[in-house]
């Protein structure tokens, strides 16, 4: 009996996360429409609109896109293999979703005598089972580079597998040392941790946790936003060099589970940060966990911390001019895996003292 | 320094002065060959000294044979000296030892005598000659060597000797080696000399592996306890040894072709020494030979034969000197006869004998030879009496002796061999095979046959030499006086020495007679088979003489009707028999056809050809694997799975 | 036999005979990837979580993203197929075969080896602490040297790849590079 | 079947399979996948026996074959390039100089 019920409850979770991440992306994506506006100093997206209203582009970027995107014709480039034409965009969109499943979004809610854990899956690597998942989005880039036939394209897809790998590594690197403070890779754990204060004033957040933590933090933001490929690094689809990179061929539904997979993949990204540096679902010198409405305060109060930093990832996308590909690698080779591994070493160091 | 002195100083002395008849001689070649490095005309200085050098061992000889007594009942005086221990390998002791007893004294007497006499004669006969040292030297060498024979204590000495005669042998036969013909001849008197000489040291080893010691002594006191097989074994290979030296029946080749060498040399060496060695050797051994019947009566058959093969032979021969090497050769078959017959006493007697008067001819046969201009065949010489006189009484002398006319020395020693051949008792001749009549009547009547050709060949060489018209171109001359004096001090020796019987000569040989042998000029004189046995051998010897005297001078025409009958080629007598012939086509064409064949088809088919397969293959196996690599990694791949498979196939099945 | 296994099972079977079978390289690698993933699964199914995480990601996600790269920037497929010699194919298919026999007639005859009996999973489900303790702790040594043998291959693989521009002749030293640019400076100049 | 005899005989098939492909394909890169199958089929065989004996020394072994398996793939790439650079092609059979 309890199992069904461990079942339901599962089922219920994925449904509310799979909500949750997919209207965050969309709601990502009208802040993106009229934030470049705001920042460009322009009006935005705001012709669709019902009786006069156009609830400021909501409605734009919310129905009048992906309908758009679905009625539009389905081209598939010749010579290059239908299915493969479509594998590549559920391959850039699946794993970045399942990320999501490790990410705890609140603390655990005690429903009849029950806890359950405001998390889809309770894995004892969480965090690596995240970036597994994010390496294999590379895959969806690449195919479509592939199959899409042309020169452009092609590039696109090399530039991005290049891309991904190098900043993979700083990724992984960068957050090791954080990781080591933590002692832990279970996410839920973690967030559990950054509870409290440190010497009273600060939030004991993942950023104060050890002195060296802001310079892992500043590595690791930079590294994730290299690999959502977006603002400085969009080189994979670099409008003025490849024309559109690697989706140059991919119109309709199949773009717009291009664009869908990229704003899922900044929704990520920011929960990561939360999750590793601002202390999830953490309040400042208010114990979340242990008050009754826990659980909704935690989850309102993530969802508000992974908000900010997607509008902060839009306002950094339209302000940072492009880099050259072989800048965007020397950034990664030179200068940010020397500086992870100098951060690992402190911190080990750190860790190891105190 | 009276007689009684010099006697008494003699006796302590004896042992130097034994050791001094061999120095002398070796001193003697090593310094007429050091005269080398003086200018051509004084090397003839080396002549004096080596002659000086016989002199002196043959006067130590004669003291010898003064001072010490010889006769038997004083019980045979002997004197030996001990040199050095020379083998002691295992059982065997050899050491270098002389010893001088009755039939060594006689021996180096001989040979002494007649070698310093032929030096002399050398002197004279080389004087044109361009490497003189080198002549004397070896001349001198061979008579140390011969010394080193006869004094030999142990036949391990003695061989030593014998080689050492056969080298000097093949030195002074070739010692125009320019001239081809005398290199070779030079060669087969050396090869034939060695085939006998692996006879002697098989026989050797034989003897010591039986008796355990060399020593003549020794040998003699343990026949008794020897395998008599054993004894037969080691006579015949000792005969075969003296075979080759002596040159008799089946290793006489090398004897006439040895004439190549200068006169003095056939003179010294193929006449009067170094072809009594097997004599001698025979003699020295004769208790061990008295124990092999069968040896001796194949020694009686041999020597018989070889006499009358030789005389037969001698009878064609227009060579002076192939015409005496062939009367030697049939004169050693005397001997031998008279070994055979046991008489080794007479043996000795003949050798001495035969020693002085073929000496003597050969040394004149070199007078003519040098008078004429070196031509040596008698149908260029003729009326030689005249001119060269002195030489042509040598000759006579020679000739009367050999022939065995009454009082000659030759008719002697030849009666007292047919006498003793005669009486030979069946049991020493051996075999009655076929009991038809005894051995010894048959082989006197062959010993009869060649004492009359003997005196006929003698008299057709004197009649074609000395009498008739000279033949040849140019003037006969006078050899000079060296060789004149030599021949003059032989004559007597060669003409008389058979009266001498009564000379101690054949007491002193006693030891080594039969028992019923007569020794002395009344015992021989009494006996009246042995007086009947003289006159017909007398009468034989006469007949051969006249016959021939009237053949030259009467019958001249019968004569030539008589050559002419049987044509040259096919003469039997001319052709010598066919002996080199056989030897030709038996031994030498095959023994080359095998070599040839063992060279070609083993050596180099075989041999090499196995070498280079070896290497073919390797590198033919090297090629094939260097197939393996194809440079494709698939077919690498593949091998390294077929590896795995057959692995875990095996690991799987054991 | 949960069926989960059995599914994966079949899963990876039929994923790798894409990987041996498709024409094109990519789609090898994609199935390659495919196999992988499973892979991931089937060790977190067998209480290797940590090992089935690090597997997709290192794997997955690094060596064939690798290949993924030298294919596309090769075109690999230009050179298909072109020589027609097959003998080490069939060779190779049939001697594969035999080994297949061989190796599962091992596998079934070790089958029956009586495996040691499964002492519960005692594992802790091959959680990253665990791991870490035996990997810095018996095998530390083994961890340098792997370590070690990455930058090795780091190094062999940059050498390797790298466009010789200058040969790699002995005696590059200051002054040979010098002498180069020189050379570069004065073709300029022409 | 246990279910270690079922991943033993998984981790064969793929080892067979792999094999199969080193030995056949023609193309260098697919070459290396199917090495790398390969080397799954092992990390599985190491996997279920590291759960059937309960020990991790099997899971350790397969962490090191990965490592082991990135430095071979890196250098094998590497070697495909300069092959490719000189042959124009990557069929393994074309590269074949090095012969007896």
């Amino acid at each position: 009996m309890n199992e069904l019920i461990g079942l339901a409850v599962v089922l219920l979770k994925a449904v509310l996360v799979l909500g949750a991440v997919l209207n965050l992306a969309l709601f990502v994506i009208w802040v993106e429409r009229k934030g470049s506006a705001l920042i460009q100093n322009r009006i935005g997206a705001n012709r669709a609109a019902i009786f006069g209203f156009d609830f400021a582009g909501l409605l734009n970027t919310l129905v009048a896109d992906p309908v758009k995107a679905l009625t539009k014709e389905d081209f598939v480039p010749p010579g290059s293999s239908r299915f493969l034409h479509a594998l590549a965009p559920f391959l850039a969109v699946f794993p970045v979703i399942i990320a999501f499943a490790v990410v705890p979004f609140g603390p655990p809610l005690r429903v009849a005598g029950q806890e359950i854990r405001l998390q889809l899956a309770d894995l004892n690597a969480g965090i690596l089972f995240m970036f597994a998942f994010l390496s294999l989005a590379v895959y969806g880039t690449v195919l479509a580079g592939w199959v899409s036939q042309n020169k452009f394209s092609l590039l696109g897809g090399l530039r991005a597998s290049a891309q991904m790998i190098s900043y993979e590594i700083t990724m992984g690197i960068s957050i090791a040392g954080v990781l080591a403070a933590y002692q832990s890779l279970d996410l839920h754990h973690i967030v559990e941790l950054q509870s409290g204060t440190v010497a009273g004033v600060l939030p004991r957040w993942g950023i104060f946790y050890t002195p060296f933590n802001w310079l892992a933090f500043i590595l690791f933001f930079v590294a994730v936003m290299a690999e959502t490929k977006r603002a400085p690094f969009d080189l994979p689809e670099a409008e003025s060099e490849i024309v559109a990179g690697y989706f140059t061929e991919y119109s309709g539904i199949k773009f717009l589970l291009f664009w869908l997979g990229e704003f899922a993949e900044i929704v990520v990204a920011s929960a990561m940060v939360t999750v590793l540096f601002f202390g999830g679902w953490q309040v400042p010198y208010v114990e979340v966990a242990s008050s009754a409405l826990g659980p909704l305060i935690g989850a309102l109060v993530f969802g508000l911390k992974v908000a900010f930093f997607c509008v902060l990832q839009v306002v950094v996308r339209w302000s940072l001019p492009r880099f050259r590909y072989d800048q965007l690698l020397g950034l990664s080779w030179k200068l940010m895996l020397p500086l992870a591994l100098l951060n690992l070493l402190a911190t080990s160091a750190y860790i190891v003292w105190s | 320094m009276n007689y009684g002195e010099l006697n008494q100083w003699f006796l302590r002395e004896q042992q130097w002065a034994l050791l001094l008849i061999l120095a002398a001689p070796l001193a003697g070649a090593l310094f007429s060959y050091c005269t080398i490095s003086l200018g051509p005309r004084r090397q003839m200085l080396a002549g004096w000294i080596a002659v000086c050098a016989a002199f002196v061992s043959f006067a130590v000889s004669v003291c010898f044979w003064l001072f010490l007594d010889w006769s038997a009942e004083g019980g045979a005086a002997n004197s030996g000296v001990f040199l050095f221990p020379w083998i002691a390998a295992g059982g065997l002791h050899l050491d270098a030892a002389l010893k001088l007893d009755s039939l060594s004294l006689t021996m180096i007497l001989t040979v002494t005598g007649v070698g310093t006499l032929i030096h002399l004669y050398a002197i004279g006969y080389m004087a044109h000659d361009h490497s003189k040292p080198r002549f004397f030297s070896y001349f001198n060498l061979f008579l140390f060597f011969m010394l080193l024979l006869v004094l030999a204590d142990n036949l391990g000495l003695m061989f030593v000797g014998w080689e050492g005669v056969g080298l000097c042998s093949y030195l002074l036969i070739g010692f125009w080696h320019q001239q081809m013909p005398n290199a070779r001849a030079g060669q087969k008197a050396f090869v034939v000399n060695r085939i006998g000489d692996a006879g002697f040291l098989l026989g050797m080893f034989l003897l010591a592996a039986e008796v355990g010691s060399l020593d003549f002594d020794a040998v003699q006191d343990q026949i008794a306890y020897l395998n008599p097989w054993a004894i037969e074994a080691a006579c015949m290979l000792l005969l075969l040894g003296a075979v080759g030296k002596s040159a008799q029946i089946p290793l006489f080749v090398w004897l006439p072709d040895a004439m190549a060498g200068p006169t003095p040399v056939s003179a010294l060496i193929h006449a009067a020494t170094m072809v009594t060695a097997g004599v001698y050797m025979i003699v020295r051994l004769s208790p061990l030979y008295n124990a092999a019947p069968a040896v001796q009566f194949i020694i009686l058959a041999l020597g018989s034969l070889t006499a009358l093969l030789a005389a037969s032979i001698a009878l064609v021969q227009y060579d002076i000197k192939k015409v005496l090497a062939y009367s030697t050769v049939s004169q050693l078959g005397y001997m031998f006869m008279a070994l055979g017959a046991g008489a080794y006493s007479y043996a000795m007697f003949h050798l001495v004998t035969h020693a002085f008067f073929k000496g003597l001819l050969f040394m004149a046969a070199g007078a003519v030879i040098t008078g004429c201009r070196h031509e040596q065949d008698m149908r260029r010489f003729g009326g030689l009496w005249s001119p060269m006189w002195g030489t042509f009484i040598a000759y006579l002398a020679g000739t009367y002796a050999i022939a065995g006319l009454p009082l000659g020395s030759g008719a002697y020693s030849k009666e007292a061999i047919l006498w003793a051949v005669y009486t030979a008792p069946d049991t020493a001749a051996g075999l009655t095979l076929f009991n038809l009549v005894s051995w010894g009547g048959l082989f006197w009547g062959i010993g009869l046959a060649v004492a009359f050709l003997t005196a006929c060949y003698m008299t057709r060489s004197l009649v074609l030499t000395f009498f008739g018209s000279y033949r040849g171109e140019g003037e006969a001359s006078e050899s000079s006086a060296t060789m004149l004096v030599a021949m003059a001090v032989l004559i007597p020796p060669a003409m008389f020495f058979g009266h001498s019987r009564g000379i101690p000569l054949l007491e002193s040989l006693r030891p080594w007679a039969r028992q019923d042998l007569l020794l002395s000029q009344s015992e021989l004189m009494r006996d009246d088979l042995y007086r009947a046995l003289e006159h017909i051998a007398l009468f034989a010897a006469g007949a051969g003489v006249v016959l021939m005297l009237l053949a030259y001078s009467i019958g001249r025409g019968f004569m030539m009707r008589l050559g002419n009958c049987i044509p040259e080629r096919i003469n039997p007598l001319c052709c010598k028999w066919w002996v080199d012939e056989l030897y030709e086509y038996l031994i030498v064409r095959p023994l080359a056809f095998t070599a040839r064949v063992l060279f070609f088809a083993v050596d180099r088919k075989l041999i090499d050809r196995s070498i280079d397969l070896s290497a073919e293959i390797a590198g033919a196996s090297g090629q094939m694997l260097g197939l393996l690599h194809t440079g494709r990694i698939g077919h690498y791949l593949l091998i390294m799975l077929a590896g795995l498979f057959f692995g875990a196939a095996f690991w799987l099945v054991f | 036999m949960e069926a989960a296994i059995v599914i994966l099972g079949v899963l990876i079977t039929v994923c790798a005979c894409g990987v041996v079978f498709s024409r094109q390289s990519l789609h090898s690698a994609l199935w390659l990837v495919a196999v992988l993933f499973l892979a991931g699964a089937y060790f977190a199914v067998l209480d290797a979580g940590f090992l089935a995480v690090v597997q997709v990601l290192i794997y997955a996600g690094a060596i064939v993203i690798l290949m993924v790269f030298v294919i596309m920037l090769l075109g690999a497929d230009a050179g298909a197929v072109k020589s027609v010699f097959r003998l080490p194919a069939y060779l190779g298919g049939a001697l594969g075969g035999m080994l297949a026999g061989v190796l599962i007639v091992f596998a079934l005859s070790g089958a029956k080896v009586e495996l040691a009996p499964v002492k519960g999973s005692g594992l802790g489900g091959g959680t990253a602490e665990e791991l870490g303790r035996e990997l810095f702790g018996r095998y530390l040594f083994a961890f340098e040297t792997i370590g070690v043998l990455l930058f090795a291959a780091l190094l062999g693989a940059v050498i390797l790849a790298a466009e010789q521009k200058r040969p790699l002749t002995p005696g590059r030293g200051l002054r040979a590079v010098q002498e180069v640019r020189k050379a570069e400076i004065k073709e300029n100049v022409d | 079947m246990t279910v270690t005899a079922f991943s033993l005989a998984v981790g064969l098939v793929l080892f067979l399979l792999g094999a199969l492909g080193v030995l056949v394909r023609r193309n260098v890169l697919i070459v290396l996948m199917c090495l790398e199958l390969m080397l799954n089929g092992a990390n599985l065989s190491f996997v279920a026996l590291a759960q059937a004996f309960g020990d991790l020394a099997g899971q350790v072994f397969v962490f090191f074959i990965l490592a082991i398996a990135a430095a071979e793939a890196a250098v094998g790439l590497a070697i495909v390039l300069c092959v490719f650079r000189n042959y124009r092609t990557v069929d393994v059979n074309e590269a074949a100089s090095l012969h007896g």
